[in-house]
């Protein structure tokens, strides 16, 4: 078994209202020096030591992200 | 955790009576631990132990309550019970609302999860009524939230209100349940406090109505539905530390959560899988997990029933790894349900949750003894009689004393508060009201929830009740309204209930639909506090006289207590449900005004120098005195069926109840909700303060076509009903004319009146 | 009688209201299951509203894979008629047969509202009965409704007319253009996100108006 | 500036619908050998070398997490 972690972010041109709407906020509550704020997803997944990078690339890019506003990351770690 | 050392079994126990129990810690009394050996006749197994707190905690053994609440149903008549087909005690009232159609309703609360975890104390309040009123054999068809909050600008209760609302929407809007009302109140009572309500409205062929019973020896139990976990453990983790043998193994969940997590699309799932299960008319028993989970269902199936149950515990789909008997016992895991079916209809039952892909497991039979007996991996870790835990709880005749400040309080009357004395001054005043927190749309809030799904909406927000219709070839419907205002309970609990009454059931009226039931949600502190106690028991004493007087019965409920900070209570807050009948929908009467030009304003009922608890009094003076308002339970069913021949004849265009901010409120209302300006005249000689501000009970706005003024203002001459003259609809004007006080533009008034919530909550 | 199909996906909550649109139109509503690799012979495909699978991936995204959608898919290239209301737009776009993807509302809330749109092309298969530039009212009630999509592929839907329906009085949750609904290039499968299924009758929604888009359909279903 | 990463996830023992139909879906698309799935949020700030790790320690608790249902962890990234 591995663990796999998954991070999908909303490519840069592309709105994202949930960070903007972090990013906001900050300075509100008294927290100042953030300069902007991207909010994605993040998966971990436990994957059998006979699924290959190109299955998990796969997975990813046509499951977990949608390659028309996103961006994603694909890492297997140490668990 | 699995192996059988650590495993306390009955053998295990009778073997160390001796043996020290966390029961202080989970919440028991020392004599209600001491029944609970003298019951078993040894000490309790740890499951035992788990199951029997839970059981007999305030929430499920109504123990506070209950000598108090069968008032309810010593009060209700055979005439009142003749459309009742199942009532107090099952999972929800269920009523005949003719042709053959049945309807169950309840309101239920998940207020301190809702403190805890906004979004999800709600959304799980939201998916636990919708189980109860599935558990009736209903399809569930809409939703009702009730919400208090504490000050409208106070930092914690946006975080709360912001979690409380998307939780309610989150998970209605995904269940696919249009949400036709609610109530949204903001008072300092409530800061700590904030009151969560679901109600839930579904439907049935009168035939299909189940009861949660398990009978017939032999009948497998079948749990379906999600997988347990060990969420909303909360009290019975102690169970976990306290290690039978001296081993820290359970020390890592030592601080479980009680926060509950929802998944409203395998709620959705199991309400589609459910109701094929009845059309297929394979289904014995059904009972919904809710509070107490297993504990509970288990045991109320079995003690409901005619037999005894065994169930093999270990059966039960887990979600977390090493849990013991007591913790899978004890799980709030949400959106479960548990069956009794024919052995004969397991497969078939089977069948239908794999093609919904809903998990479904043969947990337990129905057996011939009387016992609820529990298994883990084949050893007896529970074996009580089901009664003794569901049913024969401990009953507390708590002391009750009228609080020591409420002479003091009703003698604090609003008499010589300022009043507006100058036109100007009623201007702002009215600005004022219409843009506070409590009397503002509510349109923030309500947006945010689907009314539309499954295209039966005819009435929601904001109308004065939501409307459902039930029945599409013949327009047959059903309408809803929950209501209180706890300010006047705190003055007079006995009088405040049945004000929440009147009000629940006059909005019903209002849109042309003839109440019929109640369900009620009764949010109070503290039992211990003689001064609460007493506030609770003259509300039952309120709200059940009152149904008496008008002849509807309580059909069901639900009671909150501990909502409380420190030693102060929250205002009492008896939320009152009323449901409506209506044979055809499409007679339904709307509240904006302006459907046909010219109509005559018609106000009915009686105006009296009403002030003690009123909005006003609360907005401008941050007031809390003197006597609620009158209530006159007579005339509010001559109004109701004023209302009711108006709408069967035609004769009225739009109406809308007067309660809380009073005329001024309802007028303004009525015009924004219509887009439609309009033309008051308030009676000569009368004080324009008293008449636009007073909240006298009893009373409703009519827009009356002009053909039919006559025909309307006769019968109701006729009836006895009081009736006033006070305008004409003109939606020529584009503003609100109160003469001899002030012209507001509609922009103006929009303004004032949704610009609130935005402001506070954006 | 005509035959339009409707898809059931588990989560799905608007079926029964896109059904009774279709009966109300004169048309026969018929079921589909999203396990079922079958359309059952009918002429056109409406994908409902709702919740297709929780949508807690990303809307649409798994639904996308149904057996029924293989099939969708494949009729499509024919030609067959689809419509994506709400939901259904959201799995349309993901399952490749419109562009673009619909994301959270710029708001952060799920909006329900009653909607003023445009329609601003009046010759696809689903609007033939409108007249370009009529603007109609109909329920929006979505959480992620803001569309979104690469600037080439925006400047091609507007240049080549296939923006459908425009938001007119606000734009309720930040979409690119104020857009509300899209076409595919020949105009036979459109997308949108607010509801007309749920105005076809005053008494349950705002106006009639949405039942135009199942008589554009009949008309074209009867001239083809 | 900085590059900070904070990833949140939902607690262990609290449910996560938003994985399980991640998981739940795997196999129908084909995929097998994927045990368990968890989702949960990724954030991409870009901080003030100003913004020490106690302030970022305390926006990721009070702010981007719930501490009831959630952990967090806050990694600091070279850009
Ligand atoms: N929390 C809520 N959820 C849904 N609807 C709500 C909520 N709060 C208020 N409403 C709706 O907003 C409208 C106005 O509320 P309110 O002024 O309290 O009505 P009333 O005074 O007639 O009881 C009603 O339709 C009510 O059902
Ligand atoms: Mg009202």
């Amino acid at each position: 078994m591995a663990r796999v972690v998954v991070d999908v972010m909303p490519k840069p041109e592309i709105l994202d209202p949930q960070g903007q709407a972090v990013a906001n906020a900050l300075p509100r509550l008294g927290f100042s020096g953030i300069g902007s704020v991207r909010q994605g997803k993040h998966f971990e997944l436990e994957v059998d030591d006979s699924v290959d990078d190109a299955t998990l690339a796969k997975i990813a890019e046509t499951f977990l992200a949608n390659p028309v506003v996103e961006d994603w990351v694909v890492r297997r770690v140490e668990s | 955790m699995t192996t059988t050392e650590l495993i306390d079994t009955v053998g295990h126990a009778e073997s160390t009576p001796e043996q020290a129990q966390p029961y202080r810690e989970l919440g028991l009394k020392d004599d209600e631990y001491q029944r609970i050996r003298d019951i078993l006749g040894r000490r309790p197994t740890a499951a035992e132990l788990a199951m029997y707190s839970v059981m007999w905690s305030e929430h499920c053994s109504y123990k506070s309550s209950k000598v108090h609440l069968r008032y309810f149903g010593e009060s209700t008549t055979e005439e009142m019970r003749a459309k009742m087909l199942a009532g107090i005690g099952e999972n929800a009232g269920v009523v005949d609302i003719g042709d053959g159609w049945a309807v169950t309703f309840k309101v239920e609360s998940h207020n301190h999860p809702s403190y805890i975890e906004p979004y999800q104390g709600a959304a799980t309040g939201v998916g636990g009524i919708v189980r109860d009123i599935m558990a009736m054999g209903a399809r569930p068809v809409a939703v009702l939230d009730p919400l208090r909050f504490g000050p409208a600008d106070a930092p914690d209760t946006r975080r709360v209100l912001h979690g409380v609302v998307a939780g309610v929407g989150g998970y209605g809007n995904c269940l696919g349940l249009p949400n036709i009302g609610g109530e949204l109140v903001f008072d300092p009572s409530y800061a700590g406090n904030p009151l969560l309500n679901a109600a839930c409205i579904g439907a049935m062929r009168v035939e299909d109505l189940h009861l949660a019973h398990a009978s017939g020896t032999g009948n497998k139990v079948i749990l379906f539905g999600a997988r347990t976990g060990l969420d909303g453990i909360g009290g019975v983790s102690v169970l976990a530390s306290d290690t039978f043998s001296g081993d820290e193994s359970g020390s890592g969940r030592k601080k479980l959560p009680s926060v509950q997590v929802g998944d409203p699309f395998t709620e959705k799932v199991l309400i589609e899988c459910c109701l094929e299960l009845y059309r297929e008319g394979i289904v014995v028993g059904i009972q919904d997990l809710g509070g107490a989970g297993l504990s509970c269902a288990t045991s109320e199936l079995a003690s409901a029933g005619d037999g005894g149950m065994h169930v093999w515990l270990d059966r039960v789909p887990l979600r977390a790894t090493g849990m013991s008997p007591a913790e899978v016992l004890s799980s709030e895991s949400q959106e479960r349900m548990m069956a009794v079916v024919t052995p004969a209809n397991v497969d078939a039952f089977m069948r239908i949750c794999a093609k919904w892909d809903v998990i479904a497991t043969e947990i337990g039979e129905v057996t011939d003894g009387d016992r609820l007996v529990i298994t883990w991996h084949d050893q007896v870790v529970v074996d009580v009689p089901p009664r003794t835990v569901a049913h024969e709880g401990p009953v507390y005749h708590r002391p009750i004393e009228r609080p020591a400040d409420q002479d003091a309080l009703r003698a604090n009357g609003p008499e010589s508060l300022a009043r507006p004395s100058t036109p100007d001054e009623l201007r702002e005043l009215v600005l004022r009201m219409v843009s506070s927190p409590n009397l503002a749309s509510k349109r923030w809030v309500t947006e945010q929830y689907d009314r539309y799904v499954r295209g039966n909406s005819v009435l929601a927000q904001p109308a004065d009740s939501g409307m459902i219709r039930i029945d599409e070839r013949t327009g047959r419907g059903v309408a809803m309204s929950t209501d209180c205002n706890g300010r006047f309970c705190r003055l007079d609990p006995y009088t405040g209930a049945q004000l929440a009454l009147a009000e629940a059931y006059r909005n019903v009226a209002t849109t042309g639909a003839t109440p019929l039931a109640v369900t009620n949600c009764m949010n109070f502190g503290s039992p211990e506090d003689p001064a609460v106690m007493w506030q609770f028991e003259q509300a039952v004493k309120g709200l059940a006289d009152g149904c008496r007087e008008l002849g509807i019965p309580v059909t069901g409920g639900n009671v909150s207590f501990y909502n409380q900070t420190g030693s102060t209570a929250i205002l009492p807050t008896p939320v009152v449900g009323v449901l409506g009948v209506i044979d055809d929908v499409t007679r339904r009467i709307p509240t904006g005004i302006g459907a046909e030009a010219g109509d005559t304003l018609l106000l009915l009922g009686d105006t009296h120098e009403e002030f003690g608890g009123s909005e006003w009094a609360h907005v401008v003076h941050g007031h809390l005195g003197g006597l609620p308002p009158k209530v006159d339970l007579d005339r509010e069913r001559l109004l109701a069926e004023v209302l009711v021949a108006g709408s069967r004849d035609g004769m009225i265009s739009a109406a809308h109840d007067l309660s809380d901010g009073g005329l001024a409120q309802a007028v303004v209302e009525s015009c924004l909700i219509g887009e439609t300006g309009a033309r008051v005249f308030l009676p000569e000689g009368s004080d324009p303060f008293v008449q636009l501000f007073s909240e006298s009970a009893g009373r409703v706005l009519v827009a009356v076509p002009r053909s039919e003024e006559l025909r309307f203002t006769e019968m109701c001459t006729a009836r006895g009903l009081p009736w006033a003259r006070i305008g004409v609809v003109d939606p020529e004007a584009g503003s609100l004319e109160i003469q001899d006080v002030a012209t507001f533009g509609l922009d103006e008034l929009r303004e004032a009146w949704e610009g609130t919530l935005p402001a506070l909550f954006d | 009688m005509s035959k339009i199909g409707v898809i059931t996906f588990p989560g799905t909550l608007d079926d029964v209201d896109a059904a009774r649109a279709v009966t109300y139109a004169g048309a026969e509503a018929v079921s589909l299951w999203h396990a079922d690799a079958d359309l059952r012979g009918v002429e056109a495909v409406v994908v409902p509203g709702g919740f297709s699978y929780g949508d807690y991936l990303r809307c649409g995204a798994i639904a996308r894979f149904a057996p029924v959608m293989t099939e969708v898919v494949a009729a499509a290239a024919k030609g067959m008629p689809v419509l994506g209301i709400c939901n259904g737009f959201q799995i349309l776009c993901e399952a490749g047969l419109l562009p673009g993807v619909l994301i959270r509302n710029q708001g952060l809330h799920f909006v329900c509202r009653d909607q003023w749109l445009r329609v601003e092309n009046a010759s696809s298969a689903w609007t033939s009965r409108y007249e370009q530039g009529a603007e109609i009212l109909v329920p929006l009630k979505s959480g992620e409704g803001c569309y979104v999509a690469e600037k080439s592929t925006v400047d091609e839907l507007e240049g080549e007319g296939r923006v459908v329906f425009r938001y007119v009085g606000g734009n309720p949750n930040g979409s690119t253009n104020d857009i509300a609904g899209v076409s595919s290039a020949n105009g036979r499968v459109v997308g949108l996100m607010p509801h007309p299924e749920h105005a076809i009758d005053a008494l349950t929604g705002p106006s009639d108006d949405g039942l135009g888009l199942i008589l554009s359909v009949l008309d074209s279903l009867v001239a083809a």
